[in-house]
């Protein structure tokens, strides 16, 4: 093992899965680094294989049709692919926990809350910590009252479930926590709550974290290194700050492009033309290049080379030097 | 000139089995022809009742709502047929608000043929026309909706509430589904609708950025009730009531350089069931005081920025 | 909870009444005389016009079908059979049971071996546990218990000879071929559907969940699937046992068992009208209560259920206090 | 998404799309088309009967009485000495006949009654759900019993009692699917483009209300072939000497212990026309399934 190796390493992940007898291929080959106690933000459209690959990381994707076709996922230096079942059974709700996007359906809805976070708990216990009392502890440390220990889901509302399922995820202080759109189906004022509960409990206890998002804003507050993927492949990956300032990859500025600016006044709006790639037919080449305006020949003819434009700043895409004059105004 | 569309002191009541539902508690706007208002609030505000309330799809418990000066929310049978000609709505849901077993152009003529107005030519024209407008190649007239994405259903959906040429259209979130690129490509189109037809629109939102972006007014509920009305412009430079503001600071900027200090409120939403009187943001405000839990009024704080709170001008 | 309870309890009366009532009208438009009917064909014409008045067959429909539902409900009496003269209450208090023990016992065996097969399949999704289990399921519903009952004979009775084919004098040897036959149908529907909920449970978020946090893959299936996929199993408990009651009939008839079926169907063949009446609204009370106990049952099991039968107002408490 | 590429390929006009989607998605499913195949067969010899049967199905022959199996009788003959296998053949048609009649009417006439239950709602959905009530609380098969008994037996009074055993199912599963259908929006939609009731129950909720149905029917069929032969079996729905496959099974269960195929083939043709309808709704509710729609 390298002993420069970041603390999680994605390397090559390429995970396929059936759907009507046609083969979608839902990541290939991402590649992705995150250290101790930092935030990756890892950000796409729907269906861009976001959440598939927080489940790869934890090898919990459905067993019928899906498949893990090539790849590595280091975490700590141990390739989590390899592990047997068991071990890596220690590892989820131990070391690597997620939380999910909908609240409503994530949680057993005949179990009682509680038992949900002592479960948990009991799991991988160090046998001198009482699971009840620890899952009353996470139960006020987010906010829940503990005599709401005995209660069901259908009784919480959607921000108090998201709540609960935040205390599951931190009941065993996780080393790498996987958000899935914590907030996306939440309210705003209820979002920021949510949003600021795990900023908090993430800093007291220096989780690393992936946050999966589709909302730039999120990104902006939370993370500190973003991914932008696009059908399945990192088109760009660089710190916060080289993202929002300078992004290269012309998917990312269109993205920026296409939310409606809360400073300035513009009469239109500049929306990506087209669809994305249909998943299961994506092109040769840059999947981006039938909406891309910078498209040539060049970019259809086969899988599209990494550039490094700046120090830990990536960008999927042959047309960088054009790209970035243009953008430079 | 009269404003078309005019709601005065409008209010539904839903009975539930725990209570009286105020889902719509005494509001009072109007809207210019060509103009676009912003309704904005949280999940269980009362936005979209409003919205169905005003275009009769719910009947009213009290209140006027007029069109162009004439009262619409008391008319049944021929008359609300027309008047609905008049007022349209477009869904939320692209995945629900269409017919699975429609093909667009079906959908598309719907209306059309429903009015009785038309010759079956003129139909086929219209509908031409329609899909042209609103960007739906002529390939895809005889798809269903499942062979469509998120953003061709939404333009269906537009297309067949502009069927009748009407005058006001509820736009009920209707981006909030779509992703981000694809939600540009929509509100985009609505504007140049808007400019071509001189349509009005009452667009229902809980995005901050787009409802900025589209309106000219907008108006802030909470629980049933509107609790700050003003200019778009206005509400974003200067929010008076203690929900406004949180309800900005609440939303994550992508600017990363002014991150500011947030506001965030403690509690959650209830709903407005049997309410009591007094402000109803009052259990989760701040600046909460006795006097908050007395009757509020609207009050004209500067010209045409309407708050209702009784501490507006102490903060 | 306990308001609820009473209410549906409260809530047989009309369903009774009103099969009372229904059976009664469909009754009266069966074909022939009664009196011809209990005094054969050779009686003279005064001897009928006598049994006729004697039945009241001569008053208006309505005070006929008053004075049945006051004879029933009030005096708890059905009649008496026309062909045997014997009291329909006294004989179904004897049959009732045996087709009701027939019948509960062959449930639970069903159950009790059609939910393990069920989660077997649907936890092999797609391999060879779930194929065989399903082909055999597919075959256990397809084939008529009547039919199947025979083919058991067939085999167990006359190639073998190692169970009686009829009757009930060999006690509780005389009841295997009936249970298993009568089995059949329950036990592979019952398997598939366990198999289709399960398999719907275990595509839910909550069960991605329970994985996340490091389940062991039994205890997500044990702890976590079973309760919720268990769930639309009960709910059918009830209508296999109306199923199986209604099936009990044939089988009954298969291998001549003295219940309600034979009673029933021997009643109709008979013309014995009375018999009929009682025997309906005696299998349909079995069934109304069944099904109250599932409702219970159901309850017990999903805490959003009884948070609906415990009412609105503790709820409203609850949601107040969380606020 | 998925269909995008499809839709640009064809540029005729397409009818009945959903219909042929169906019958692709089936065409996949093994099963399925098993029972598709199996069916077809059964119908088509069912039709054409009674040109093909090798003999006449009333015609008795002293000398073959209970004669087993052979290259003459495939199926053996029976008591009285006449061909299994052509009164299976013609039996065929009143099994047949009687489960999709049946099934028909009971269906159309209980989805009526449930769309009017459904989509009134209030007084008029209370009646006839309560009224549905007290039916269903008679188990299936004594209701059946008791219809038989009032109508008497013979061929069109079982599909009568059959028919009627099938209403409060089709009726509860309509209206449930209704209430369903109707909370989406685009019966909000209709009703904001004036669209009147009866085009809105027509148009836009019986047409989305239909896969479970037909799923349903399908299944239907089968279970009422065989309550069909359960009547004949205990002597009160087709009676002998009509071939009916029920009343074949009754009238020689006597034999079993000497002549074993008299009451074998009957009942397997049962069997494999139940499993074969069986097989069929299978298929098509996976066809149907709105999950794999979006």
């Amino acid at each position: 093992m390298s002993n420069n190796q970041e603390f999680l390493e994605v390397k090559d992940l390429v995970v396929e899965y059936k759907s009507d007898g046609q083969i979608v291929h839902a990541v290939n080959g991402v590649n992705l680094k995150l250290g101790k106690g930092r935030t990756l933000g890892l950000v796409g459209e729907t269906g861009a294989g976001k959440t598939t690959i927080a489940k790869s990381i934890l090898r919990i994707l459905p067993d019928v049709g899906c498949k893990i076709r090539g790849g590595e996922v280091f975490l700590d230096g141990k390739d989590l692919l390899k592990i047997s079942e068991n071990e890596m059974r220690k590892i989820r709700g131990n070391n690597i926990s997620m939380i999910f996007q909908d609240p409503m359906t994530a949680l057993n809805p005949v179990q009682r809350v509680g038992d949900q976070i002592a479960e948990v708990v009991r799991l991988h216990n160090d046998s001198h910590t009482n699971p009840r009392k620890r899952a009353e502890e996470m139960l006020e440390i987010v906010g829940i009252p503990a005599e709401r220990y005995m209660e069901y889901p259908h009784q919480f509302s959607g921000g108090m479930k998201q709540r609960v399922v935040i205390a599951i995820a931190l009941a065993c202080n996780p080393d790498l926590l996987l958000a899935d759109e914590p907030t996306t189906a939440l309210d705003v004022t209820i979002q920021a709550q949510v949003l600021d509960l795990i900023k908090e409990l993430r800093e007291k206890y220096n989780t690393a974290m992936l946050l999966i998002t589709h909302d730039m804003g999120v990104v902006a507050q939370v993370c500190d290194e973003v991914a932008v993927i696009y059908a399945g492949t990192i088109v760009e990956y660089g710190t916060k700050e080289q993202i929002f300032d300078h992004p290269t990859h012309p998917y990312t500025i269109g993205l920026f492009g296409a939310i409606p600016d809360m400073n300035e006044d513009e009469e239109w709006l500049h929306p990506i033309d087209g669809l994305p790639p249909d998943p299961t037919n994506l092109p040769k080449g840059c999947p981006f290049a039938p909406r891309c305006k910078y498209a040539s020949a060049e970019c259809e003819k086969g899988p599209i080379q990494t550039y490094k434009t700046a120090d830990g700043h990536d960008c999927a895409c042959c047309h960088i030097d054009t790209v970035v004059k243009e953008n430079k105004k | 000139m009269t404003p078309v569309i005019e709601v005065e002191h409008l209010k539904k009541y839903f009975t539930t089995p725990r209570g009286l539902l105020h889902a719509v508690d005494d509001v009072t706007f109007t809207i210019e022809k060509g103009k676009t208002l912003g309704v904005v609030g949280e999940s269980g505000c009362g936005k979209s009742t409003l919205g169905r309330t005003i275009i009769h799809l719910h009947e009213s418990t009290e209140g006027v709502v007029k069109l162009n000066g004439e009262q619409v929310n008391h008319l049944s049978g021929n008359a609300l047929k027309k008047a609905r000609e008049k007022m349209q709505i477009i869904f939320q849901d692209p995945y629900s608000s269409i017919d699975p077993r429609k093909t667009a152009e079906q959908t598309i003529m719907e209306p059309l043929i429903v009015s009785k107005k038309y010759k079956k030519s003129e139909i086929e024209e219209k509908t031409d026309e329609l899909m042209e407008l609103v960007g739906i190649d002529e390939r895809l007239r005889r798809a269903y909706p499942h062979e469509l994405d998120g953003g061709r259903r939404q333009r269906v959906g537009i297309a067949r509430a502009l069927a009748l040429d009407p005058e006001f259209v509820v736009c009920d979130e209707p981006v909030s589904a779509l992703d981000v690129s694809i939600q540009a490509q929509v509100l985009n189109l609505l504007k140049k609708l808007q400019m071509e037809k001189g349509l009005t629109y009452m667009f229902v939102t809980h995005d901050m950025s787009v409802v900025r972006h589209i309106s000219d007014d907008i108006c802030v509920m909470y629980l049933g009730q509107v609790v700050e009305k003003c200019p778009s412009r206005e509400l974003f430079k200067n929010p008076l009531h203690p929900y406004t503001q949180a309800l900005l600071s609440a939303i994550p900027s992508v600017d990363i350089h002014n991150q500011t200090e947030r506001m965030i409120l403690k509690g959650e939403l209830t709903s407005p069931i049997n309410p009591k009187p007094g402000c109803r943001f009052a259990a989760r405000c701040p600046y909460v005081k006795d006097a908050c839990h007395q009757a509020q009024h609207q009050e004209e704080v500067s010209p045409g920025h309407f708050v209702t709170c009784c501490r507006v001008r102490e903060l | 909870m306990g308001r609820y309870v009473l209410k549906r309890i409260l809530w047989m009366i009309p369903i009774v009444l009103g099969v009372a009532i229904l059976v009664f009208t469909l009754m009266t438009f069966c074909p022939g005389n009664p009196a011809e009917i209990i005094l054969g064909s050779t009686a003279t014409e005064e001897a009928l016009a006598a049994k006729t008045e004697e039945l009241g067959l001569n008053d208006p429909f309505l005070v006929r079908l008053g004075n049945y539902l006051v004879d029933v409900f009030i005096r708890h009496d059905l009649g008496a059979s026309w062909a045997t003269n014997v009291s329909i209450m006294t004989s179904i208090k004897e049959r009732l049971p045996r087709t009701l023990t027939l019948t509960l016992v062959t449930l639970f065996l069903a159950f009790g071996l059609g939910i393990p097969l069920g989660i077997v399949a649907a936890t092999h999704q797609n391999r060879w546990q779930d194929s065989l289990s399903m082909v055999f399921a597919l075959i256990g519903v397809a084939i008529p218990n009547f039919w199947l009952g025979l083919m058991f004979v067939l085999f167990f009775s006359v190639r073998l000879g190692w169970l009686p084919s009829m009757g009930i004098n060999d006690g509780l040897k005389s009841y295997i071929l009936p249970a298993a036959t009568a089995m059949m149908g329950a036990f592979a529907t019952c398997a598939r559907q366990t198999r289709s909920s399960m398999l719907e449970v275990i595509r839910s978020d909550y069960i991605t969940t329970a994985r996340s946090k490091g389940v062991p893959e039994r205890d997500v299936i044990v702890k976590h699937a079973l309760k919720n996929g268990l769930i639309p199993i009960i709910t059918m408990f009830g209508s296999t046992f109306g199923h199986m009651l209604g099936g009990m009939m044939i089988i009954e008839t298969v291998f001549a068992i003295p219940g309600m079926g034979t009673y029933i169907i021997t009643a109709v063949n008979n013309r014995d009208y009375p018999v009929v009446q009682g025997g309906t609204i005696f299998l349909a009370i079995t069934f109304s209560l069944c099904m109250l106990i599932v409702d219970l049952l159901y309850a017990a099991v999903d805490p959003r259920i009884k948070a609906q039968y415990e009412g609105q107002n503790r709820k409203k408490v609850k949601k107040e206090a969380a606020a | 998404m998925m269909a995008e590429a499809s839709v640009q390929t064809r540029k005729k006009p397409r009818k009945n799309s959903e219909f042929l989607r169906v019958m692709k998605q089936l065409s996949r499913n093994k099963t399925a088309v098993i029972g598709l195949i199996i069916l077809l067969v059964e119908i088509v010899l069912a039709i054409l009967a009674p040109y093909i049967a090798p003999y006449d199905y009333t015609q008795m022959d002293i000398m073959n009485m209970f004669a087993k199996p052979s290259a003459q009788h495939w199926f053996g003959c029976d008591d009285l000495g006449r061909d299994i296998f052509s009164r299976i053949l013609i039996g065929s048609r009143y099994s047949l006949s009687c489960g999709i009649l049946a099934t028909l009417i009971g269906t159309v006439i209980g989805m009526a009654i449930g769309a009017v239950a459904g989509f009134f709602g209030g007084k008029t959905d209370n009646i006839v759900m309560r009224i549905l009530d007290v039916i269903q609380a008679i188990p299936g098969m004594v209701m059946m019993i008791v219809m038989s008994a009032v109508l008497g037996p013979g061929f069109i009074n079982t599909i009568i009692a059959l028919a009627f055993g099938t209403i409060p199912g089709m009726a509860r599963m309509l209206r449930a699917q209704m209430l369903k259908v109707r909370e989406n929006e685009y019966i909000e939609a209709s009703v904001s483009i004036n669209c009147s009731k009866f085009r809105i129950i027509m148009d836009h909720l019986i047409p989305n209300c239909m896969s479970p149905m037909i799923v349903q029917a399908t299944m239907g069929v089968a279970q009422t072939i065989t309550t069909a032969s359960g009547l004949s079996f205990i002597g009160l729905g087709v009676q002998p000497p009509a071939p009916e496959w029920g009343a074949m099974l009754s009238g020689s269960r006597q034999f079993i212990r000497q002549a074993p195929h008299l009451v074998i083939f009957p009942g397997l043709a049962i069997a494999v026309t139940v499993l074969a309808l069986n097989m069929m709704g299978d298929g098509l509710r996976d066809a149907l399934d709105p999950k794999l729609k979006n």
